[in-house]
């Protein structure tokens, strides 16, 4: 298995945001989810950075961090009553849910290693990636990902309206 | 590595990007308006799709925009069907906007244009990426939509179900992209099938996640198609949003889903679909969510009392007959498939913008108020039976010769290959339950004309409205009589998977 | 490549054990959220290991990272519009459709 | 020629459509005389056939091939020969009789005349399509109208009958679907063109020959109905009004045996040989079973539904011996004398169901009295239906019974036999127990004989059911090639 | 030559039917003066006929049209004049017209009396029909349609309700006998290639069919017969057939139609002659039926009933003649049994046509059938009671009467054969006895019901004459046959070869002595009173009863016969409303209830589990509905599960994971049991605050 090569720093990152998850998913107030969700966001964000993909972390924490999870802790203050938090926050589907997603992850696993064993590690170049990436991606959202990008834009407002439309108070 | 801007034609592109500026006028329009005019906005949203529509037959079919934007036979026709679902949506949808959504006509058309443009793009992609976010948009309004009775608990029940089930299924839809990316190394689906058939051959084996993957995007796009055992949602939601809104889903979404299934299946696993592809082979697999599509559909379907849940129970079960002309990959297959699912706008639209239109006058969905219809209201009775006839499948209308392609696709399929045998069985099923399904239709049409007593509603038309419910009519009648025209346009679907741009 | 693999995985099944037993509607989005980072980590991986000669993953997870904001957004407004109709944002209130 | 028979009834059904809902006589009058434009039609080709073409075996009066959907290589094709002129005389004739005998129907009468005319444009359609998936289009069209004339027009358990019929049927159909497809994804080149399919022979394997034939056999048997696929029958039959009542014993069921004439049987002549003794077995079965049921009936129409059963067998029997042509003429002697016989039965029942508002066999007796004219043509039908020598019946069961002795198991034929003396016995029992026997005056003192409008509904019938039982050369004489022909291509 | 033109016989009476049916239904005096001119017409035209055959000498006419041609399948219809048929003709058109012109004065006031008269046309056109018929086939057809005549006829008067019955009972009877014939006419087409009585008969003579073939068909033809002239076991519906009017028994039930059996046996004599057992069994039949017959009529107190009974001994008389004919002639002997038969046939319809006109004379006087409410009759009736005794003395075989004859050439012929020959005497015997038991209860002795003789009168003039008539011709109708002629009866009518009767005297005497002794026992027990009948009676009383409830057979018939098969049909339908459409239905009930199943378990887990007993066991049938439990997150982790499970199996396919399958498995039951109580644990939880059901 080549975990050897990941080192150090994937494992911090990697038992961060494996803990993290488990509180964002886990715990009693909503309010602490949502911290330990950026906290995951930022671990990922690290990942990201171990992989040669900076611009994405860079992304990742200016559009996650910045503005998704403060969204959702904007929305948690309007919607929720920070002290009513005694019940529990997982509903009757949580040991079922868990074995699920166990199984899920073991099946996820061997197929993995099978599947690397097979395939990847005949592919694995790990050869380094464009030093400029960030230029270069910048180049293929103006050309080849040019239509996409704008096709996100167009999604984007109409989220944005939505949300407007929905969010807002009718005067009766 | 070179970047250049694609070669794009960006006159190919002129009916989404004409559809997302009127979207964006109708927006404007209504607030110009001052919110006042009531069914001008409506009005406006269906003639900017009638000139899309018109600039779409004019723009022709060609290269676009590299694999991201590319308007194959495939493409036009499906963007045919979306145009036309929009349509009927909207000229249903003037009673609720009269009623119910006083503000926000505007929003509420627009974003029905901005996810028919989605559609659109997504029809003429042929890359994962361009794909991927044609879906979404195609979703996100309608997330929207389906919430947009906002103090109707129903509505924003069902709003907040398919965001939620949506959403999963993308995350699922993603993962299992991320690792046909991984397996293949491209994301432009002629690449990836091609990559992957080389590294097949070169190492002799599949990547066995590929199972995963195949799992993964089945149930993302079985989603949208509301495909057992990926349905569940389809019936609260169908239930709870405005009845156009769940017209709209039934219809453009499912298409939608459609052809993003054809791309990725039909196109991009091509290699996979036989028995020797095993385990990755999908044909089974899919098969037999179709198998589970028709019988649960046309089963739970029956005792259905609400007609919407029942036309969403329905349109689970047609979901069903369009996957068995998915899996006969032959040239008949794709061709039902396209066939299906334009007869299959014709009738369910219509079924629906009859519902809604029922719903408008009397508030109420129950099949049981449908009693005695045909006496007051005999234009609405009589199209509605002939909509749901045609879901059934009785000649001449066109949904019997869907239905007949689609199982002429598959018994072609079964008669060449003997390992196609199992096809056999997808036909036989769907068979028996297209006799199950006539149950429930035919309930409503004898709640309609069975009783001699008049019914105490007596439905007027708005114009819009009986425009819609007549291209209905015409449509499953015209297609079912002249079908000819449209299945040529149907075998070059067919084609347009054998031709695919690099 | 394999452990950023399996971190992937894990990180997914982590978003897929919140989407199904959190009772909050945000704590749902939020797991959604874990989910869809899996599937970015995936996609940058791939694009390291295995499709170098583009930052094809890149975009694609750019991308998702953009569309889930989007969701995010859309999806916040439904909540919010939830917690108006029913006074709190509980899964076990949005039951009422049943058969 | 053909086309007009399956479009004026169209046309006149928009025509119908189009009149005013509340001028009821002109409703009525409207279709009864376009009813008469094919009526006239079928006669005339029976007529010109019988003269000029009843010598060869050849399709008549062909149009077509015309293609209609050319992407899937259906064509409109139509065409006649010895075994669809009689059929397309019998519903020419059976449809104006019934639209006459619709005039006592009061309730949405528009309705009921357009939905009427669309039926007969569909039987019509059957009995003329030489395509596929024509023949299937109308043979589905046919389901529509008839669902809603039992439904909306029919007794108390219409709903029941109603959607019995239409789902039974529509299952047999779908099994016929298979087989069209089967079939024509199996020849080469592929093509729907019933000729074209006779003339190949089919191509395909043996299991796939026994697969198509059992198929064919179930949506057909299911019409006809063969035991046991009866039970929509007498349901149908009993809660439909009269004049469905009628088209649907007197020409729906006969598509059955019509489509296996036609398609089934020489399509698969080595499934044939194989299958024939359990055929002819499941028609013995439906004679004496039908026979059996037909005497516990407490209710005069079921009675009727269920000697349809009865008679019905005989046609299954009959083609169980498909290399005798005298068993295949007696069956489509069959199909017409019962067309005719019981088309009748089912009017004069209605007629005294009008007037008593019962059909209780128990509630009558000696009605002969008071309503003799009445009394007549009812004995004179049930001798009909019982197979007295001098009407049809009798021609066609002894043609069956001698051909049948031919071709098959002699035992069963001799066991088949009993039926003739059931069916006396049902029919008697009958006939004794609603006019003869002492007349309740103070029940049905107030009972008026048959008028002269129904009297004019039956009269055409009993005429051609003692014309051909005292002279059927004609009719023979009107198949024979045609006959010979299929029990060739059977022989095969 | 009129012979081409004796198609025209059966259709002039079928003319005046149609004639009376449609024109002249309301005119009943012109009605019933029509039938009798078309029946006069016809036995004019059968005399010439017979004329035109004896100056032919015998030689037979035939001619014939194409009924149906197909390929392969010929049905033919056409016309055969020979001597049995020249007779048939005479005979029946003689007894015919006698009994219409008896008739205008019988149903006078009756209020169907046009009808009667189209009724009668119409047997007469269907008798002559059968009479002259040229093959198998079409003997079938007007044999069918004599069934249904007579059916009409006894119905006639059909607001009785035993009229009623009789009718049914008399058309299903011999529809049961029909039902043999029908399969014998199918062995005749397939064996012999054609109905045409020449061609099957020159099968026969060429010697290609089976013997076993030729028996077996013959024996079916010969069910036929049976069931028309009344033989046992299938007697039972001729003695009920006397409901209807009393002409009619004389016409129907007397001369002809019941004849129809005995033409038939003599008309395919070649048939019978070629098998030996076939004619053994039609001999015994007739002996039976004939020893049965007379022995019910000693006892019988129905003036009809005890001519009907009469009438099925003679029949069986004719049959066991014939019957004994073909056996001695498959056996290469000689027997005057064919001329005895059909000569016996030509008498017995004259007398007995006779004796029932002469019946419903005094029915007509007394209204009633009883003869033990008769009685001195002879004093009020001349001519009826003179002329009843004529025929009495003749069918007892007294010298020189038309019986005598007849009855002589049957014991002649039976005489090779002690049992038939004991029997023939016996049946003659009793035969004679109770005749004149009939006779004089009828005419003789004091009246036992004063009233009724009070008001008993000579009947018209139209009633007597054909008495009169047929009276004569019981006399003298027999001479043709005298054994002293050289050209008489049975060189004209004859099979085979032509028969020459030789005068046995012996014989003669003997039956002579037989018929004279039963008369005088009848004398002495009915006249002179010096034998008490009652005392008879009571001495064999078994006897007497089992005789006097004609042994039983109808009840035996309904018990073995008619109840079952109604309890069969009642069966059936049962089955066919249960167990057929009971399938039908299921699976549309099934179907139903399975679209229920998630209906039923929502409404139960909220609702259920809190009362909580038993619900494990429910679960397994009710999956589809509870699935549809509304809750999104569970719709996810429904797919996931799903998923998993599709994954797993595919993977399985190609081994990739070893015995993963059964641990998925254990999983997914592990995983729903979970569930379900987690779930049932949370409803029961929260089932208190909020009700939420909006069904």
């Amino acid at each position: 298995m080549a975990v050897g090569d990941v080192g150090i720093v994937f494992w911090i990152l990697s038992v961060a945001i494996i803990v993290s998850a488990c509180m964002v998913v886990s715990l009693r107030n909503i309010f602490h989810c949502a911290l330990a969700l950026i906290l995951c966001l930022f671990a990922v964000a690290g990942i990201f950075i171990l992989l040669g993909a900076e611009f994405l972390a860079a992304a990742q924490v200016l559009i996650y961090v910045g503005a998704v999870a403060i969204l959702m802790i904007f929305a948690i203050m309007l919607t929720s009553n920070l002290a009513a938090k005694k019940i529990t926050q997982t509903n009757e589907n949580a040991l079922v849910g868990l074995l699920v997603c166990v199984f899920f992850t073991l099946v996820g696993w061997v197929l993995l290693k099978k599947t690397y064993e097979g395939i990847w590690s005949h592919l694995e170049l790990a050869r380094p990636l464009p030093s400029d990436n960030i230029l270069t991606l910048g180049k293929y959202l103006m050309t080849q990902y040019a239509l996409p990008f704008e096709v996100v834009s167009i999604l984007l407002l109409a989220a944005m309206i939505g949300a407007i439309v929905l969010a807002r108070k009718e005067n009766a | 590595m070179e970047f250049k801007l694609p070669e794009n034609d960006l006159t190919l592109m002129l009916p989404e990007i004409f559809l997302f500026i009127w979207a964006l006028w109708v927006f404007t329009f209504d607030l110009l308006t001052r919110r006042k005019k009531e069914s001008a906005v409506g009005y406006m949203a269906m003639a900017g799709l009638l000139i899309t529509g018109g600039i779409l037959a004019v723009t022709g079919g060609g290269c676009g925009f590299g694999t991201m934007f590319f308007n194959d036979a495939t493409a036009i026709f499906f963007k045919m069907i979306f145009l036309g679902a929009a349509f009927m949506a909207i000229g249903s949808s003037f009673g609720i906007t009269k009623q119910k959504i006083v503000n926000h006509r505007g929003e509420f058309f627009g974003l029905m244009l901005l996810s028919t443009v989605g559609m659109m793009f997504l029809s003429s992609s042929n890359e994962l990426l361009s794909l991927y976010i044609g879906l979404e948009l195609t979703t996100i309004p309608l997330f929207i939509l389906a919430a947009f009775f906002k103090d109707d608990k129903l509505s924003v029940e069902a709003g907040i179900k398919y965001f939620v089930i949506g959403a999963f299924s993308s995350a699922l839809l993603l993962y299992g992209l991320s690792f046909l990316y991984g397996l293949s190394g491209s994301t432009e689906l002629v690449q990836l099938k091609i990559n992957m058939a080389v590294i097949n051959l070169h190492l002799e084996q599949i990547g066995l996640i590929l199972v995963l993957a195949i799992v993964l995007v089945v149930a993302g796009i079985g989603f949208k198609l509301a495909l057992p055992p990926f349905h569940q949602w389809a019936p609260d939601v169908y239930e709870g949003s405005p009845t156009p809104v769940a017209a709209f889903l039934s219809v453009g979404s499912k298409a939608a889903g459609l052809v993003a299934f054809a791309k990725i299946f039909v196109n991009g696993l091509f290699v996979f679909y036989g028995p020797e592809a095993a385990p990755a082979d999908w044909g089974k697999l899919v098969g037999f969510v179709a198998v589970l599509a028709m019988v649960i559909g046309n089963v739970v379907a029956i005792r259905q009392s609400n007609i919407k849940r029942m036309l969403a129970y329905s349109s689970i079960a047609q979901a069903g007959y369009i996957m068995i002309g998915m899996v006969s990959m032959n040239e008949h297959g794709m061709a039902s498939v396209a066939y299906y699912i334009f007869a299959y706008m014709f009738a369910n639209m219509g079924a629906f913008a009859a519902v809604a239109i029922f719903e408008d006058k009397t508030g109420s969905c129950q099949i049981e108020s449908y009693r005695g219809l045909s006496r007051t209201s005999p234009l609405l009775a009589i199209s509605l039976a002939l909509f749901l006839l045609s879901l059934a499948g009785i000649p001449p209308l066109a949904g019997f010769l869907a239905k007949y392609k689609v199982f002429a696709a598959a018994i072609a399929m079964a008669t060449q290959n003997p390992s196609y045998n199992w096809l056999y069985w997808l036909v036989g099923v769907g068979l028996l339950t297209a006799v199950f399904s006539l149950f429930y239709y035919a309930n409503v049409i004898k709640q309609m004309f069975f009783w001699s007593e008049d019914s105490p509603y007596r439905i007027r038309f708005s114009p819009p409205a009986l425009a819609v419910i007549l291209i209905g009519v015409v449509g499953i009648l015209l297609f079912g009589i002249v079908p000819e025209p449209i299945l040529k346009f149907a075998a070059e679907v067919y084609a347009s998977f054998g031709i695919v741009p690099f | 490549m394999l452990a950023y693999l399996v971190l992937a995985l894990v990180l997914f099944s982590i978003g897929l054990f919140g989407v199904l037993t959190r009772r909050n509607t945000i704590g749902i989005l939020m797991s959604l959220e874990l989910m869809f980072n899996a599937v970015n980590i995936n996609f940058v991986v791939f694009n390291k290991f295995v499709a170098t000669s583009a930052l094809v993953g890149q975009m694609f997870a750019i991308f998702i990272v953009v569309v889930a904001a989007a969701e995010a957004v859309a999806g916040l407004a439904i909540v919010l519009l939830l917690y108006r109709n029913w006074q709190g944002i509980d899964t076990d209130n949005d039951s009422v459709m049943k058969w | 020629m053909l086309s007009s028979l399956v479009f004026v009834p169209l046309a006149g059904m928009i025509l119908v459509m189009l009149i005013p809902k509340d001028k009821i006589q002109a409703i009525r009058w409207t279709s009864v005389i376009v009813s008469l434009v094919p009526m006239l039609v079928s006669f005339w080709i029976t007529w010109d056939y019988f003269f000029n073409h009843s010598g060869t075996s050849a399709m008549a009066y062909v149009e077509g091939p015309y293609s209609w959907i050319p992407s899937l290589n259906i064509q409109y094709y139509l065409g006649v020969d010895g075994i669809s002129v009689p059929m397309l005389f019998l519903t020419g004739l059976l449809s104006t009789v019934s639209l006459l005998a619709s005039f006592n129907i009061t309730n949405r009468v528009k309705e009921y005349f357009a939905f009427f005319l669309l039926l007969e444009a569909g039987m019509m359609g059957v009995f003329v399509a030489l395509d596929f998936f024509l023949f299937y289009v109308f043979w589905e069209i046919m389901l529509v109208p008839m669902y809603f004339l039992i439904g909306v027009w029919g007794g108390p358990r219409k709903e029941y009958a109603a959607i019995k019929f239409f789902l039974y049927t529509l299952f047999g159909s779908i099994f016929m679907l298979v087989s069209i497809l089967i079939l024509y994804f199996t020849s080469e080149p592929h093509t729907l063109n019933m000729m074209a399919l006779l003339d190949h022979g089919p191509t395909m394997g043996h299991t796939l020959q026994m697969i198509c034939f059992i198929f064919f056999f179930i949506a057909f048997a299911i019409k006809v109905p063969v035991w046991p696929f009866h039970t929509w029958l007498p349901d149908a039959h009993v809660e439909a009004p009269t004049a469905v009542s009628v088209i649907l014993a007197g020409v729906l069921l006969k598509m059955g045996t019509y489509a296996m004439l036609r398609i089934n049987w020489p399509m698969f002549p080595q499934v044939l040989r194989e299958l024939s003794f359990w055929i002819a077995l499941l028609g013995v079965i439906a004679i004496i079973y039908g026979a059996l049921v037909s005497m516990a009936q407490k209710d005069l129409k079921k009675l009727v539904a269920y000697s349809s059963v009865s008679h019905m067998g005989y046609c299954m029997m009959a083609l169980g011996a498909f290399t005798s042509v005298g068993a295949i003429a007696g069956c489509m002697f069959q199909m017409v004398s019962h067309g005719l016989i019981t088309g009748a039965l089912f009017l004069l029942v209605g007629v005294i169901y009008d007037r008593a508002h019962t059909r209780e066999i128990a509630a009558f007796g000696g009605l002969g009295a008071k309503i003799p004219v009445y009394t007549g043509i009812m004995v004179l039908f049930s001798m009909a239906a019982l197979g007295l020598p001098g009407m049809s019946g009798f021609v066609a069961e002894f043609m069956i019974f001698v051909g049948a002795f031919s071709g098959l198991n002699k035992i069963m034929v001799g066991i088949s036999v009993l039926g003739v003396v059931l069916g006396a016995t049902y029919m008697l029992r009958m006939v004794q127990r609603v006019f003869l026997g002492e007349f309740n005056m103070a029940k049905w003192g107030g009972l008026t004989d048959i008028n002269a409008r129904e009297i004019i509904a039956v009269a055409p019938l009993a005429v051609l059911t003692i014309a051909i039982g005292v002279y059927p050369k004609p009719l023979a004489d009107l198949m024979q090639a045609t006959l010979e022909h299929l029990v060739n291509l059977m022989a095969r | 030559m009129i012979t081409k033109f004796a198609f025209l016989i059966p259709l002039l009476p079928l003319f005046g039917f149609v004639m009376i049916v449609f024109f002249l239904r309301w005119k009943e005096r012109l009605s019933a003066v029509f039938s009798i001119m078309t029946i006069l017409a016809a036995w004019v035209m059968s005399v010439i006929v017979l004329i035109e055959t004896l100056a032919r000498h015998g030689e037979a006419y035939e001619a014939f049209y194409k009924f149906v041609d197909l390929p392969r399948f010929i049905l033919e219809i056409g016309i055969l004049i020979d001597p049995l048929t020249a007779v048939m003709l005479i005979v029946v058109t003689t007894v015919g017209a006698c009994v219409e012109i008896y008739s205008v004065g019988y149903m006078h006031n009756d209020p169907r009396f046009s009808r009667f008269f189209a009724y009668l046309s119409l047997f007469l056109f269907s008798m002559l029909g059968l009479v002259v018929a040229n093959n198998f086939f079409m003997i079938f057809i007007f044999w069918e349609l004599v069934g249904l005549t007579s059916y009409l006829l006894i119905g006639f008067w059909f607001e009785k309700k035993s009229a009623a019955d009789a009718c049914k009972k008399a058309f299903i009877t011999t529809r049961m006998g029909d039902l043999g014939f029908l399969v014998g006419l199918f062995m005749i087409a397939f064996y012999f290639g054609t109905f045409n009585y020449g061609g099957v008969f020159a099968k026969v003579g060429e010697g290609v069919i089976p013997a076993g073939i030729i028996t077996a068909a013959s024996i079916f033809v010969f069910c036929g017969a049976v069931g028309k002239s009344a033989q046992w076991p299938l007697h039972v519906w001729l003695p009920d057939a006397m409901e209807g009017p009393t002409p009619v028994s004389a016409l129907i039930h007397a001369a002809t139609m019941v004849a129809a059996g005995v033409y038939l046996v003599a008309r395919s004599m070649s048939l019978f002659v070629g098998s030996a057992e076939a004619s053994l069994v039609v001999a015994i039949i007739g002996l039976i039926t004939s020893f049965m017959a007379a022995s019910i009529g000693l006892v019988q107190n129905d003036i009809k009933r005890v001519l009907a009974y009469s009438t099925v001994s003679q029949l069986g008389y004719m049959i066991m003649a014939l019957g004994l004919y073909g056996y001695d002639t498959a056996q290469h002997g000689h027997s005057p049994g064919f001329y005895a038969g059909t000569f016996h046939l030509y008498t017995h319809a004259f007398f007995k046509g006779l004796l029932f006109l002469g019946a419903g004379s005094v029915i007509h006087a007394v209204h009633t059938n009883d003869i033990q409410e008769m009685g001195g009759l002879v004093r009020k009736m001349k001519t009826t009671a003179i002329t009843f005794m004529i025929a009495s003395l003749s069918i007892a075989g007294i010298f020189p009467l038309a019986g005598f004859w007849s009855k002589d050439e049957i014991v002649a012929a039976a005489s090779h054969h002690p049992i038939f020959l004991v029997g023939t005497l016996g049946i003659a015997f009793m035969t004679a006895f109770y005749m004149w038991r009939l006779c004089f209860l009828t005419f003789w002795g004091e009246p036992r019901d004063q009233h009724r003789y009070d008001h008993a009168h000579e009947s018209p003039k139209n009633m007597t004459y054909p008495l009169v008539f047929l009276a004569v011709m019981s006399v003298i109708a027999g001479w043709v046959g005298l054994p002293w002629l050289h050209q008489g009866f049975a060189s004209f009518v004859y099979h085979g070869e032509a028969y020459h009767p030789h005068a046995n005297y012996l014989l003669m005497g003997i039956s002579l002595i037989v018929g004279l002794s039963g008369i005088y026992l009848a004398y002495l027990m009915y006249y002179k009173k010096s034998i008490s009948a009652e005392a008879m009676a009571e001495r064999f009383r078994p006897i007497y009863k089992l005789l006097y409830n004609k042994y039983y057979f109808d009840e035996i018939y309904h018990a073995v016969l008619i109840r079952p098969v109604l309890a069969v049909a009642d069966f059936m339908w049962t089955f066919d409303a249960r167990v057929v459409d009971g399938l039908v239905n299921g699976t549309g009930w099934l179907t139903i209830k399975w679209s229920d199943i998630k209906l039923w378990f929502d409404t139960w887990i909220v609702d259920g589990a809190v009362n909580g007993s038993g619900w494990l066991v429910r679960q397994g049938a009710n999956i589809l509905r509870f699935l549809q439990t509304g809750s999104m997150q569970f719709y996810a982790l429904f797919i996931l599960v799903v998923l998993i499970v599709f994954g797993v199996f595919k993977l399985e396919a190609t081994a990739v994971l070893v015995g993963w399958p059964f641990v998925s498995i254990i999983f997914v039951l592990g995983v729903t049991l979970l569930w379900l109580f987690t779930r049932s644990a949370f409803v029961r939880g929260r089932n208190g605050g909020q009700t939420k059901s909006e069904e």
